[in-house]
């Protein structure tokens, strides 16, 4: 048991070392790196894959996917634009809306995981698909911009040094975390993606798990739609395109099974600081996009093939 | 209705596509009573349990709880009317530790935070109470099957149920194990909590049950008050035919000058220098406790964990198999101990499970030929008994015996020299344990074929070994010849690590 | 296209000390480099920076705003003289942009009027539209009457702002432009040549007399281009049958040049990518040497101008 | 058994005759579509993504994911067109170096996933990322032509009335439902998909069958490639950018369980020609680009849910 306990803190700092590396190396590389300002411009830049992580965290632990975070994100950009726009909706009317929107979606995902029992590979995908189609119907392929000025607050503004989309970031990490650890319904998440049967027989509604995990998901998705709208301060038929792909990254990197029933919070937020860091720091580096697509490819695999290795070794 | 019975099972009938695994069957447990249910392997037992918790929706029938009347139940359903249920699979979550799968589907909390510490407290209680040393934070992964085993048992007990239901709750326990936990049903008893009790293992059936209910093939067949029943009959209704003896003789084929396996301080996996010989046409005993090691020993043997140091010698030769593939190949099967996840391919058919070790051999430019593929799977099917419609069946159709059966059927199809069982009868009836026993005797004594044999079954292991080999917490603490088998002696070697 | 010269800048061959061979820091982004055009006139841009021996980075958003504006963000923490962005929205980057202009540097925009910049290099994606339009409406009038209607299909991108414009200056071009001579049949997507291929397969089966593709660029030329040589052949493409679009790349010209092909015309800017780089660079060295581009001047416009079989040879030189 | 393979023709069918469906529904809005010629023109429409579907089909049997074959069909098209117009390499010699280095990103794949023990999802992705990224360094973002007269042969050229990608197709539907039914490997693939463990107990080289199944997706996605390459007469630098989705959504629309061991080869079959019809006849019908992404998400939903909403019944 105290071994476990040496062992677990080893492997949460193998992730968290990975990110030390990288700052050292790219402030050696450009001493700007390291500057109190770029740290939290860094941060900035990783709030809304971070943000929408917690959600998508909550899915790869139930041992599912979420693919259709990405279209959410557009969707809820979309939404909230033309709410506030053409609607003229007040603005935190605005967010509400677009949030319950998003959470729907979830809910839909959750219907067609749990109750119809797609694979949620297929079914968020499909998600994906229809609601690109929706957002670009929607705003006809046409940038949506003049909202409120207070709107920007929640992508640009500060509280003290400190941007407001970095404390939304931190504030649902803190949430994710006591969620998965203090929640009943937390250790459910663990339990269903761990042996879905042996959950169903405990009694455990596993139906309804689904549905709350991937409205969760749809939720955390939403939220970072509407950093990611306050941030460009312009809705875009095409705003989350690829997001997905770029938090299941930021969680798998973190630790988080894709087998389900394994992963901490803890790993999930140095996942999301390591992709911010490369993004960051290879342009201060002056890295070719395309090298950029490489190095990243490189980092994914090492990172979770050194996981693996370290397990399989543990197993035998 | 009536409340002379706290639960009632009437005219349960369940199909699956091409089976019907239930006919009209009809079930009543009365107050503070063991019922035992007893079936061949496939009798449809699982099942009928199953339809108690929801985990099996019946086709029709009624499920009367306390004189509430369901058509089906959920799990919620069962634990809201006090029905606890120990499954013959393992239901437990390997990522969580004892404590929260003790505790699976309702936690100790306050409003929507669980309260760990409590729960880790009143685990080590329940566990303290069956006699067993299981540290509440361990995840369940880290625990062997026994003790995973015994956190089922605690958290049925655990429920506070009125109606608990065991089916063969003492298959993967040693008899240390099934004693304490003979004393907690026991307990339960005289607190009035009425019990239904799936076990092969008669004897257990006859120390603790007050009624048996026999099914046979999906049907009701009689139910009879234990103390005035007797074996023969109960064996007789079961199988539908008389069996008189439970180890099938043996003619001493042993060829004492002719080692066949031999290991040399053979350490890893958890076992530290293991010697041992076993001799070509021999029926070697592997016997200990939970977590004893054995299994880690067949996998290191079969090349699907490799060995640390130390020798193994395969008809003369130094081997160091690196797969199970080199293994088949030398001419060494295992037939493993957990047959659902590591023995039969639940989602392909028999004919595919029985031929998979084989296709490579039988190919030609590695186009299969169907015709001996047909042919080789029959063959093992009438061979040993395989209760099935079609070879083309998959084998999650079938029952727990049954798949059984055709993974015996895969390795004797496989041909090899050496064959490991681990634990060959767990949760078989006894008509196909000893159908199973006839098929090892011909195994050494006319196919020339050699077997280690694993068995938590003190009984099976004397009465199936021409030697027995005694492990203890991966060490080896004895070697007994036939005539030195006494359930005590073994015990004492059992446990020789553990008295240290 | 590929790395910034960081060390290459020391020590090139600038003799003078003129104040003119001062050496700039640059970053640029750019909406999308695995299209073809623009990685084509970024390869002629990075020529002539090199050889200038200024330090530079030039990066994609993969056209994402988001990604933009953080790029932008770093481009202004590792301390840029000048940045140009070719914005994916460009009302999303005019918060950062001021940002940097606060910051000191000099900002530029290629294709978009923006507000927070130094200077815009300004593209009208309608009134380019509107040049197709007017280029196909030769094509169209030189061939077909009220009677015999030209099929037109309009190849655009809706998903992108300035894809969408400009395939809606196409049909208001078309409109301005033709008399009732023609028709739009179908309006497909082909960004990508791949696309634009299967789509126009589609259409050609669906009307086997579609014969004007007009498109918002490169890929909609090269797919629609390679589906009608399917159909027809080689050399065996009716007179009547053609290709209009824009976005200048070799193997357009090569197709228009070939003359046996499908491409009949191409609305192009300055000529050549080579052309198109040297304009550019003069903007940054306006730019960069204080030039204030105020009040009207604060958009300079790009020229646009049709290539034809009449002046390909001169562009393609600079390719 | 009688009852088991009559439902199991029907459930075949089932996708079949969705596909009948959706022809005659277009047929009635345009009868053009149900010529000769357009049907021919369709089915060289999906050929791309029938092609890399058989590899794709095999590598999901193995409960596992592609998320490479994009990437490789990319890089394929640069290396193959590279090789031709700036080495001079004969085309056959070309096509062969193609396809070898495909099927060895396969064999990467296949390492990374067997050897290291990265989830398939992961290990994929980063390739897809890396691969990406290299064939736009190799050709620098620009298009590549001016092949051989000969090239256009596999993409465009005609067997009598018949596209040559269409034969092409259906001989790698052939091979594909050779290797399944009638050689022990295809046995394996099943096996190994629906429980490792216990295969390799069976003497199954299971690390053998997953760099077998790897090698494979990269070898047939390579040649839809080098089709693709053919048939655009043009290498580009994101030819195949989102087409492992496309191919997905082929191999999971024809009844292949995404969780493995499971799935027919005349399932994919219909599941590309569904695909092809619905491009096809929606281009025909004049739909608007987005509301076929709407469709098009709407179609798998039903195709899939009705699949799980069978099985889920027959479990009961
Ligand atoms: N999911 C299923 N699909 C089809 N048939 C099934 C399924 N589950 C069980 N059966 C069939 O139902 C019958 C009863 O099986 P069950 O597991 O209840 O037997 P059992 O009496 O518990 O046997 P054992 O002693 O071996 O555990 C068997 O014939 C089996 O093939
Ligand atoms: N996954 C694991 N991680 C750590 N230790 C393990 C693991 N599995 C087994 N062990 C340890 O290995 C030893 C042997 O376990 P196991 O119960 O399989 O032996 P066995 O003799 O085969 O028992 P059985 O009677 O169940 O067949 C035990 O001490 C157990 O605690
Ligand atoms: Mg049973
Ligand atoms: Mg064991």
């Amino acid at each position: 048991m105290k071994e476990n306990k040496v062992s677990r803190v080893l492997k949460d700092q193998a992730i968290w070392l990975v990110f030390i590396v990288l700052v050292i190396a790219f402030t050696i590389a450009n001493p700007r790196f390291i500057t109190m300002n770029n740290l939290l411009i860094m941060l900035r830049q990783v709030a809304v894959w971070g943000i929408a992580s917690v959600g998508m965290m909550f899915v790869i632990l139930l041992g599912d996917i979420d693919l259709g975070t990405g279209s959410v994100i557009t969707f809820v950009n979309i939404l909230c634009a033309k709410l506030m726009v053409e609607f003229g909706v007040n603005m935190y009317l605005a967010v509400l809306i677009s949030l319950l929107a998003s959470t729907l979606i979830g809910l839909l995902n959750g219907f067609m995981v749990a109750t119809i029992g797609i694979p949620a590979l297929i079914a968020t995908f499909a998600t994906q698909t229809a609601f690109s189609g929706i957002a670009l119907i929607m705003c006809n392929g046409q940038p949506i911009n003049g909202f409120p000025e207070k709107f920007s607050v929640f992508g640009a503004g500060w509280v003290g040094p400190v941007p407001i989309p970095v404390i939304i970031m931190i504030i649902c990490f803190i949430i994710g975390a006591f969620i998965l650890n203090k929640t009943y319904f937390g250790r459910y998440f663990y339990a269903v993606g761990g042996n879905i049967e042996a959950a169903r027989l405990s009694g455990i509604r596993t139906g309804r798990v689904k549905y709350l995990v991937f409205a969760l998901s749809g939720f955390f998705a939403g939220l970072a739609g509407i950093v990611l709208l306050s941030r460009t301060n312009s809705g875009m038929g095409n705003a989350g395109l690829g997001y997905e792909f770029k938090v299941i990254t930021c969680v798998v990197l973190g630790g988080v099974s894709v087998a389900g029933g394994s992963g901490r919070m803890s790993g999930v937020v140095a996942g999301t600081f390591i992709i911010g860091a490369l993004n960051n720091g290879m342009v201060l580096m002056n890295i070719n996009t395309w090298i950029q697509d490489i190095v990243l490819g490189i980092v994914l695999v090492l990172a979770v093939g050194f996981d693996c290795i370290q397990k399989k070794r543990q197993a035998n | 209705m009536s409340e002379e019975y706290v639960l009632q099972l009437q005219h349960i009938r369940k199909e699956y596509p091409g089976v019907v695994a239930l006919k009209d069957v009809t079930l009543e447990l009365k107050p503070g009573e063991i019922l035992a249910l007893i079936g061949e392997n496939g009798a449809g037992k699982s099942t009928l349990i199953k339809c108690c918790s929801g985990a099996v929706i019946p086709t029709s029938g009624k499920i009367i709880v306390n004189g509430k009347e369901f058509s089906s139940m959920t799990p919620q359903l069962a634990s809201e009317n006090g029905i606890a249920i120990i499954y013959q699979e393992f239901n437990n979550v390997k990522e969580l530790s004892a404590a929260e799968n003790l505790f699976l589907g309702r936690p100790i909390r306050k409003g929507i935070v669980i309260d760990k510490k409590a729960m880790e407290e009143e685990a080590a209680k329940a566990f303290e109470a069956l006699h067993i040393k299981i540290d509440p934070k361990a995840l369940m992964k880290n625990l062997t099957v026994g003790y995973q085993q015994m956190v089922e048992i605690a958290k049925a007990v655990q429920q506070n149920a009125k109606i608990l239901i065991m089916d063969e709750p003492s298959a993967p326990l040693t008899s240390a194990e099934v004693e304490s936990m003979f004393e907690v049903v026991e307990r339960l008893r005289k607190e009035g909590v009425s019990i239904i009790y799936i076990s092969h293992r008669l004897e257990e059936i006859y120390r603790l049950s007050d009624r048996i209910l026999v099914m046979r093939d999906g049907e009701y067949v009689k139910t009879l008050i234990t103390k005035d029943s007797e074996v023969q009959e109960l064996i007789k209704l079961m199988v539908g035919r008389e069996l008189t003896q439970s180890y099938p003789p043996r003619k001493d084929c042993v060829k004492k000058d002719e080692v066949v396996l031999e290991l040399q301080n053979v350490t890893g996996n958890g076992d530290t220098d293991i010697s041992l010989k076993i001799h070509k046409g021999e029926i070697l005993g592997l016997g200990g406790l939970v977590g004893a090691g054995r299994t880690e020993l067949a996998e290191m043997i079969f090349g699907a964990v490799r060995k640390k140091s130390g020798k193994m010698i395969f008809n003369g030769k130094e081997i160091d198999p690196k797969s199970p593939r080199e293994a088949i190949n030398l001419g060494i099967a295992l037939v493993p101990e957990d047959r659902k996840r590591h023995g039969a391919m639940l989602g392909i058919s028999i004919k595919n499970n029985i031929n998979m070790p084989i296709y490579e051999r039988n190919s030609k430019l590695s186009v299969i030929n169907n015709k001996q593929e047909q042919e080789i799977a029959e063959k093992y099917r009438e061979n040993m008994a395989i209760k099935t419609p079609s070879l083309n069946q998959l084998v999650k159709n079938l029952s727990g015996g049954n798949q059984q059966k055709v993974i015996l059927g895969r390795w004797m199809a496989a041909d090899s020299e050496l064959i490991i069982f681990d634990e060959p009868t767990r949760g078989i009836d006894v008509g196909a344990k000893y159908e199973i026993y006839k098929l090892m005797n011909d195994l050494v004594e006319n196919q020339g074929k050699t077997i280690l044999m694993i068995s938590s079954e003190m009984e099976e292991l004397m009465g199936m070994s021409d030697r027995i080999v005694v492990l203890s917490e991966g060490n080896m603490t004895g070697e007994l010849s036939k005539e030195e088998f006494t359930q005590e002696v073994i015990m004492t070697y059992a446990s020789a690590a553990r008295d240290k | 296209v590929g790395c910034g010269s960081k060390d290459g800048g020391s020590d090139s061959k600038s003799e003078s000390g003129d104040s003119k061979d001062k050496k700039y820091k640059v970053g640029i982004t750019i909406q999308s480099l695995s299209n073809a055009y623009w990685a084509g006139v970024m390869g002629k841009l990075e020529e002539q920076l090199k050889d200038k021996g200024w330090d530079y980075t030039l990066i994609d958003c993969e056209d994402n705003s988001a990604t933009q504006v953080s790029q932008i963000e770093n481009f202004i923490t590792s301390g840029c003289d000048l940045i140009m962005v070719h914005p994916s929205d460009a009302k999303a980057v005019e918060n950062i942009c001021k940002e940097a202009l606060d910051a000191d540097i000099k900002v530029m925009c290629w294709d978009d009027p923006m507000e927070n910049t130094t200077a815009n290099w300004v593209l009208d994606n309608t009134e380019l539209g509107k040049e197709i339009g007017k280029t196909a409406a030769e094509f169209i009038n030189d061939k077909f009457t009220a009677d015999d209607k030209a099929q037109v299909t309009v190849i655009g991108y809706p998903s992108t702002k300035v894809l969408k414009e400009r395939a809606d200056g196409i049909k208001e071009g078309l409109k301005e432009n033709c008399k009732d001579n023609y028709e739009v049949i179908a309006e497909v997507d082909g960004l990508e040549a791949p696309e634009a291929q299967s789509n126009v397969e589609s259409v050609l089966s669906a009307h086997p007399d579609a014969n004007v593709f007009v498109g918002v660029g490169a890929g909609a030329m090269i797919g629609s281009n390679e589906a009608l040589l399917q159909k027809y052949g080689k050399g065996k493409i009716p007179e009547n049958v053609g290709v209009i679009t824009t976005d200048v790349t070799e193997q357009q010209l090569n197709s228009l040049k070939a003359g046996n092909e499908a491409v009949r015309s191409i609305v192009g800017f300055e000529g050549s990518n080579e052309d198109t780089a040297k304009a550019c660079m003069e903007m940054y060295e306006r730019i960069l040497s204080g030039e204030k581009f105020e009040g009207d001047d604060h958009n300079v416009f790009r020229t646009i101008k049709p290539i034809t079989t009449d002046n390909i040879d001169e562009i393609l030189k600079g390719m």
